[in-house]
């Protein structure tokens, strides 16, 4: 799998191409990953950029909600976006394997993948997920891969029924939200994401625990970290399914080759962090597309 | 004869300079508006083309939500697919979370009601005390509806923790805000004869306004607060956003999750809520303004 | 004793009551008469501080009415009685709660505030304003909302709120305009009764010079916003009454220019 | 003591007299025993509601003030408010979100007059028919805002287009709502006027209820406007941008002082809105004092 | 001819006209009289069918207007001019708008309705509306809205547009209420004027008698919805003056009046 640390990646030549009689216009999505400041970006320059490239017209659409970009990826409306891994699995089965995946986000330490954790009060007493029995955890939101979906699926793999094996389970309503709910006594746990790496006591590398540190809004002397999941890969830039093969082979190359050959562009998206670009496929998303079937039929058997 | 003859024609010479004036007004108006028209039409990119060739396809969403019902199998169990059980197999959790919201939104909705009918009657040009007041509660009101609700919630949240109640207080306040707006307008509009008789009776400033201007202008009140408890039922925004749940949050899981024939399902429940409401709001409307037939 | 210094109102060019002094000693039942827009009912409003002087004082017993602010003010309005040319009923309340509107400002003690917003009105209070509308035929009318009545009975309606004040002075703006003879006839009688009976001042607008003749102690001509008559109904004779009404002077009401009397006797209606 | 200092304009009534008039008139004195029953049940009702919801929801005393050193977690990150790094982007979205909120407004308000006219019971006497029409109003306003934008994101594709429809959709059964009922309460003697002259059906409307009704139906078109501006959810589903994405994002990421910054500018605009409705209103409703000559 | 056949109306259990029959042949000037409440205005809503009659029937030469719809109804309110107590003018349209709508239902042609809702009328008649303000003295307000009149002025404004539609009858309730002597004066010669040059039927309800008498051909006289008197003014004499007008019975309103109360000592001021 090429990666944008790769030496031997050159950045496209500009250029019309054949593709452009199928994609009169590039359509492309900006959804936030779980790293939500990804949204912040300046995307003007990479916009133009992707124009001079192809030489075709370019739109940006910055959505706060994936809803509409799956529907616009089904109603074959939209060409490429970035998104999380749960929103391109909600939107792979949404249009029968119609959407694929080219490329996810390398951070600066070389890992592409970010973990939940769950967090107690420090001076709670409790030290490891088999204290929490009978305790009660938040969710973030319904919709949060981290904060919901995958806790849940890791811990049924682990062989724990999240809602059983806790007293009380309920939502914050976001990553925020639930870790306030903990620090003022309303739920035992919370479950959040973060980088996995780095000092836990400054919120590690990245993560909500991290922002929240940053802005002086909780002290992590006052959180301890008792469970971490297993590595979940950053959501991956996707593209229709039905596109010409050498328009994705183009969109890979342009991206990947973006760090080096436009760092400031690379910096204006990427917000500082992170080194590049590593290419994907779909069977590395597909745990969290059989985790959404799971769910729906979990839900369909009225829990 | 002259002297009428002359009178017509001073008021056709008034009238026409009249007609100048205002058709130049209009034409302005009517010109202002048509450049903001295109404007805002070209930053939206409405472009009549997409227009023309999308309209048409409107209705695919609508259809995907839609369930196949079957005729055959109509009144089957929960477990049969097309039959009306299988597409509401989650009515009692629903009808639960409808509930919950309907009394979260309630409370929220009364709070708020209360709290703009106390700051309407100061914030109304006609009725105001003193510019202070005036001033101090319009300004009050423009904050409170034009800081988001989330902001609202998401301070709430630091003070009373996640749960319905910084969420009904969020609604409660951004209620305020926007109640209090339509209110004062409605008291902008009454009829201030009643007013001047109460005061010159000796009525105090808020004895007049209970009664003579309170009775003119309940029936708008009462509507805009039902209109309100309407839209407080429906949002989900900030009762999601403090982890209260309630049927809003659900229908968005079940849109996000493309669970479509639930998207359906709830939209039903929520119409039959909202039908209900306006129902309610007609009765008691009708009822304060009581049988106006004939009033001469 | 009501005194009113150099009272004076402009709207914006038009001055509606012009420098207008008087002194009214209290029992006095004066009759205002003018043309329409001669500034009758702006000064009685004035006199109730409804509208503000532009200049000019009113006195009551010497004190200076014009400076009173908040609970006093209220206290002199609710010793003034004001009776209006629109009747300002509440149209949607009933017939009784508007006549009991006229006790709001009779009730003391510490929950006066309270009972008052709440519209709790004691069965005295009530059996007072019955006994008030029943002197005008009203009784059985009592619990109809104010806009189900006709005009002159919404005129009585709005004399028995006045009278409910139990005033010292009565400001009536044109109190039998909506009124039939016998009603008129007995709105006067009682406004006289009132004013004879328990020494009320009573200022009386009045379209009907014959009115004021029959039942005033003293009439008061307005013309364009000044006096131009003053003196006993006897006094009022056929040149003075044209000084007031005739068309000597333009009568011009406002801004809208004079109120041109009857039409040219040779033109065609409709033409 | 009144009584005492004149005798009475109003003989202060005695004891029996009121029990006379008591006998005579009971509904003046207290309504009828039935409706009394009914008002105490009815409060009764309510205040028990009132007080399980209070309880069930948390509101107590306790918590309410235990809550309060909590406000300030997030006031004291605004100050002092800043446009970070991305003004121009704010701006953007600003223009952005007023020129798809007049569009949405624009239309939703212009197709909501005559439907809201037709659902009222002075102008459409067919019972029938206008109850079925409010129901259709009922099954709009139902209707998400998101589930429009959705609607409209697969027929027109992401962007503001989808957006000011899903808008106008949203807006014109709630308008038409709001004008039915302004509509409902004008003055009836002005349309009646035109109907005695033989005016039809169409110039009563027009020359009887239109005047009437217009300061109303702009007050509400601005407003709906104003909150449009304001409102965040739909434009971001739709990819459109706008204010409201901007601030969202922001607090996603807690900028709290850039939130503070967009608050500012948007009570700024918002005021300007105000301003201009104020305007518009006083110009249709005639100066402050000009109805009474 | 103008007939009413056992017009009846009844509001709950008040009956506001109770059985009233009558044939006013074509060009007369009918003054109808009464106390306040009896009945008078009720009455002329539902010749002009505003209200609708409980029972009985309106014939015009012979049709039965009780029974129009649609477009004949409109046709015959656009023949039976309507003066209102409240003048039921659009406040917020100017007074020369609010004449010119007296021609809404005199258009013919195609693009009729079209342009008399855009409110586009000819410069005839426009001519012809300002003539008749003028004639009211009313021609210089002719552009302001009618809000801002004075209740005077306004009564007048409601008796042009009476007269611009040209009508075969005019009913006017109560059109010198408002009104100073000299104005009531021009409006009632105006009226009859109407009625002598061009044969209208006029119903007018009058307060005041003498005015009444002073103008009218016959003169109805109402009391508690039925009529009491019907003659010429010079039947009219001092008895059955009574008998309309005097306190023989109870002018109360409102349901039938039953026992009366304890009447406040010697208070018994209206009967
Ligand atoms: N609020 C106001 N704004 C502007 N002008 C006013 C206002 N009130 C009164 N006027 C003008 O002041 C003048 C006197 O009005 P006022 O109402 O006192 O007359 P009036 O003698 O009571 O007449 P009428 O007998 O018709 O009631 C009129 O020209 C009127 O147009
Ligand atoms: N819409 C209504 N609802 C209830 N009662 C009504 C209604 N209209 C009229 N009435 C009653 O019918 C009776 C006659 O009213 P009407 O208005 O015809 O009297 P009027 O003779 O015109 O009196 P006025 O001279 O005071 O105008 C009154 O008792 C009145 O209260
Ligand atoms: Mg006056
Ligand atoms: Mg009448």
């Amino acid at each position: 799998q090429r990666r944008s640390t790769d030496p031997d990646i050159a950045f496209p030549a500009p250029g019309r191409r054949e593709w452009a009689a199928q994609v009169p216009q590039l359509r492309v999505g900006v959804l936030g990953g779980e790293n939500e400041a990804d949204r912040l970006g300046r995307f003007g320059p990479y916009r133009e950029l992707l124009e001079r490239t192809f030489q075709i017209p370019v739109r940006l659409f910055m959505a706060s909600d994936y809803a509409g970009v799956i529907q616009a990826f089904g109603a074959g409306q939209l060409e490429i976006s970035t998104m999380s891994p749960a929103a391109y699995a909600a939107a792979w089965l949404d249009t029968n394997g119609g959407v694929e995946p080219i490329l996810c986000t390398e951070e600066a330490d070389g890992s592409i993948s970010y973990v939940a954790v769950m967090v107690v009060r420090a001076d709670s007493g409790i030290a490891s997920l088999e204290q929490m029995r009978g305790r009660s955890i938040v969710w973030s939101d319904p919709n949060s891969a981290s904060g919901y979906l995958i806790p849940r699926f890791a811990l049924r793999r682990q062989g724990i029924n999240p809602d059983r094996y806790f007293s009380r389970t309920g939502f914050g309503g976001g990553h925020e939200q639930a870790i306030v709910a903990v620090l003022q006594r309303q739920y035992d746990a919370a479950v959040t994401w973060a980088s996995g790496i780095g000092e836990e006591a400054e919120g590690f590398t990245r993560g909500a625990l991290r922002s929240m540190v940053e802005k002086g809004m909780i002290n992590m002397r006052d959180l301890r970290v008792i469970w971490r999941s297993e590595p979940i890969i950053n959501g991956p830039t996707t593209v229709r399914a039905d596109l010409p093969a050498s328009f994705k082979e183009d969109m890979k190359l342009f991206h990947l080759a973006l760090p080096r050959a436009h760092p400031e562009i690379y910096r204006q998206i990427e917000r500082g962090g992170g080194a590049g670009y590593r290419e994907v496929t779909h069977a590395q998303y597909q745990f969290m597309v059989d985790l959404r079937r799971e769910e729906a039929q979990e839900r369909r058997r009225r829990n | 004869m002259t002297a009428a003859a002359s009178a017509v024609a001073r008021g056709e010479a008034a009238f026409r300079a009249a007609r100048r004036r205002k058709r130049s007004a209009a034409l302005l108006g009517a010109a202002i508006l048509l450049g903001c028209f295109l404007l805002s039409a070209w930053i939206a990119e409405a472009d009549p083309a997409t227009l023309r060739a999308g309209l048409p396809r409107i209705g695919e969403y609508f259809r995907r939500i839609l369930p196949t019902l079957r005729w055959e199998v109509l009144f089957a169990g929960t477990g049969t697919e097309g039959s009306l059980a299988f597409w509401f197999y989650r009515l009692d959790s629903w009808a639960l979370l409808l509930w919950e919201t309907a009394q979260m939104a309630a409370l929220a909705t009364l709070t708020g009601f209360a709290a703009a009918a106390l700051l309407a009657f100061p914030a109304a040009r006609n009725l105001a005390p003193g510019p202070l007041a005036y001033h101090l509660a319009r300004r009050s009101l423009e904050g409170l509806r034009t800081v988001p609700d989330l902001v609202i919630a998401l301070i709430l949240v630091w003070a009373f923790g996640v749960g319905p109640l910084a969420g009904i207080l969020a609604i409660a306040l951004h209620s305020t805000g926007a109640l209090g707006k339509l209110f004062a307008e409605a008291i902008e509009n009454a009829d201030l004869g009643p007013w001047e008789g109460v005061r010159a009776a000796g009525g105090s400033w808020a004895q007049a306004c209970r009664f003579a201007v309170l009775p003119q202008v309940l029936p708008n009140l009462l509507s805009y607060g039902l209109l309100r408890f309407e839209i407080n039922l429906r949002s989900a925004s900030v009762i999601g956003f403090v982890g209260a749940g309630g049927i809003g949050e659900e229908l968005y899981t079940a849109i996000a999750s493309n669970y479509y024939e639930e998207v359906s399902a709830i939209v039903l429940l929520i119409i039959l809520a909202v039908a209900c409401v306006d129902l309610l709001s007609e009765r008691v409307r009708h009822r304060v303004i009581g049988a106006m037939e004939g009033a001469r | 004793m009501l005194e009113l210094q150099g009272l004076t109102r402009r709207f914006g060019t038009v001055t509606a009551v012009d420098a207008v002094s008087l002194a009214v000693p209290d029992g006095q039942m004066v009759g205002i008469v003018g043309r329409s827009g001669a500034g009758k009912s702006t000064l009685l409003r004035m006199v109730n501080r409804l509208t503000e002087p532009s200049a000019g004082r009113v006195l009551w017993d010497g004190r200076d009415i014009t400076a009173l602010r908040g609970r006093a003010l209220r206290d002199w309005r609710a010793d003034c009685a004001m009776i209006f040319q629109q009747f300002n009923l509440v149209q949607r309340l009933d017939v009784l709660t508007n006549v009991l509107i006229g006790r709001l400002n009779r009730r003391r003690g510490p929950l006066a505030g309270l009972t008052g917003l709440l519209g709790l009105f004691t069965a005295e209070e009530r059996a007072r304003a019955l006994g008030l509308l029943d002197r005008f035929g009203l009784a059985e009318a009592a619990l109809q909302r104010a806009e189900t009545l006709s005009g002159g009975q919404q005129q009585r309606v709005a004399i028995c709120r006045a009278l409910m004040q139990e005033p010292k002075v009565i400001l009536a703006d044109e109190p039998i305009a909506s009124l039939d003879p016998a009603n008129a006839e007995a709105v006067m009688q009682a406004l006289r009764q009132a004013n004879r009976e328990q020494g009320l001042t009573v200022l009386c607008n009045l379209h009907q010079i014959e009115v004021a003749r029959a039942h005033c102690d003293r009439i008061l001509g307005l013309r364009q916003g000044r006096v131009v008559f003053d003196g006993p109904p006897a006094a009022l004779d056929a040149e003075r009454e044209e000084a007031i009404f005739g068309d000597t002077a333009p009568a011009a009401p406002g801004p809208s220019g004079p109120a041109r009397a009857p039409a040219p006797p040779g033109a065609a209606l409709v033409r | 003591m009144s009584g005492a200092r004149r005798g009475g304009a109003v003989p202060r009534p005695s004891p029996s007299e009121v029990a006379a008039w008591r006998a005579r008139m009971p509904r003046a004195f207290a309504p009828a025993p039935a409706r009394r029953a009914l008002r105490w049940a009815l409060g009764g009702a309510f205040l028990a509601w009132l007080a399980w919801a209070l309880w069930q929801f948390g509101f107590t005393p306790q918590r309410l003030w235990n809550g309060l050193s909590g406000l300030t977690t997030i006031l004291r990150l605004m100050v002092p408010p800043s446009p970070g790094e991305q003004w121009a982007e704010i701006l953007r979205g600003l223009g952005e979100s007023l020129a798809m909120a007049f569009l949405g407004t624009l239309l939703a308000a212009v197709i909501a007059l005559p439907l809201g006219a037709l659902g009222a019971r002075n102008v459409l006497t067919v019972g029938l028919l206008r109850f079925s029409l409010r129901r259709v109003f009922d099954g709009m306003r139902g209707i998400d805002q998101l589930v429009w934008a959705l609607a409209y994101v697969r027929a027109v594709g992401l962007g503001p287009l989808a957006g000011v429809l899903a808008i106008a959709s949203a807006d014109v059964a709630v308008l038409a709502k709001i004008y039915a009922e302004a509509i409902e309460n004008a003055d009836r003697r002005q349309v009646e006027g035109i109907a005695a002259v033989g005016g039809g059906r169409l110039a009563q409307l027009r020359f009887g209820l239109l005047p009437q009704v217009a300061p109303v139906i702009l007050a509400q078109a601005l407003y709906f406007f104003e909150s449009n501006v304001r409102s965040a959810a739909i434009l971001g589903v739709v990819g459109a941008g706008g204010i409201g994405l901007q601030i969202a994002e922001r607090i996603r990421v807690r900028y709290w002082d850039e939130v503070a910054f967009i608050i500012l500018l948007l009570i700024l605009t918002v005021a300007a809105i105000d301003a201009l409705s104020a305007r518009l209103r006083r110009r249709l409703i005639g100066g402050p004092g000009a109805a009474r000559a």
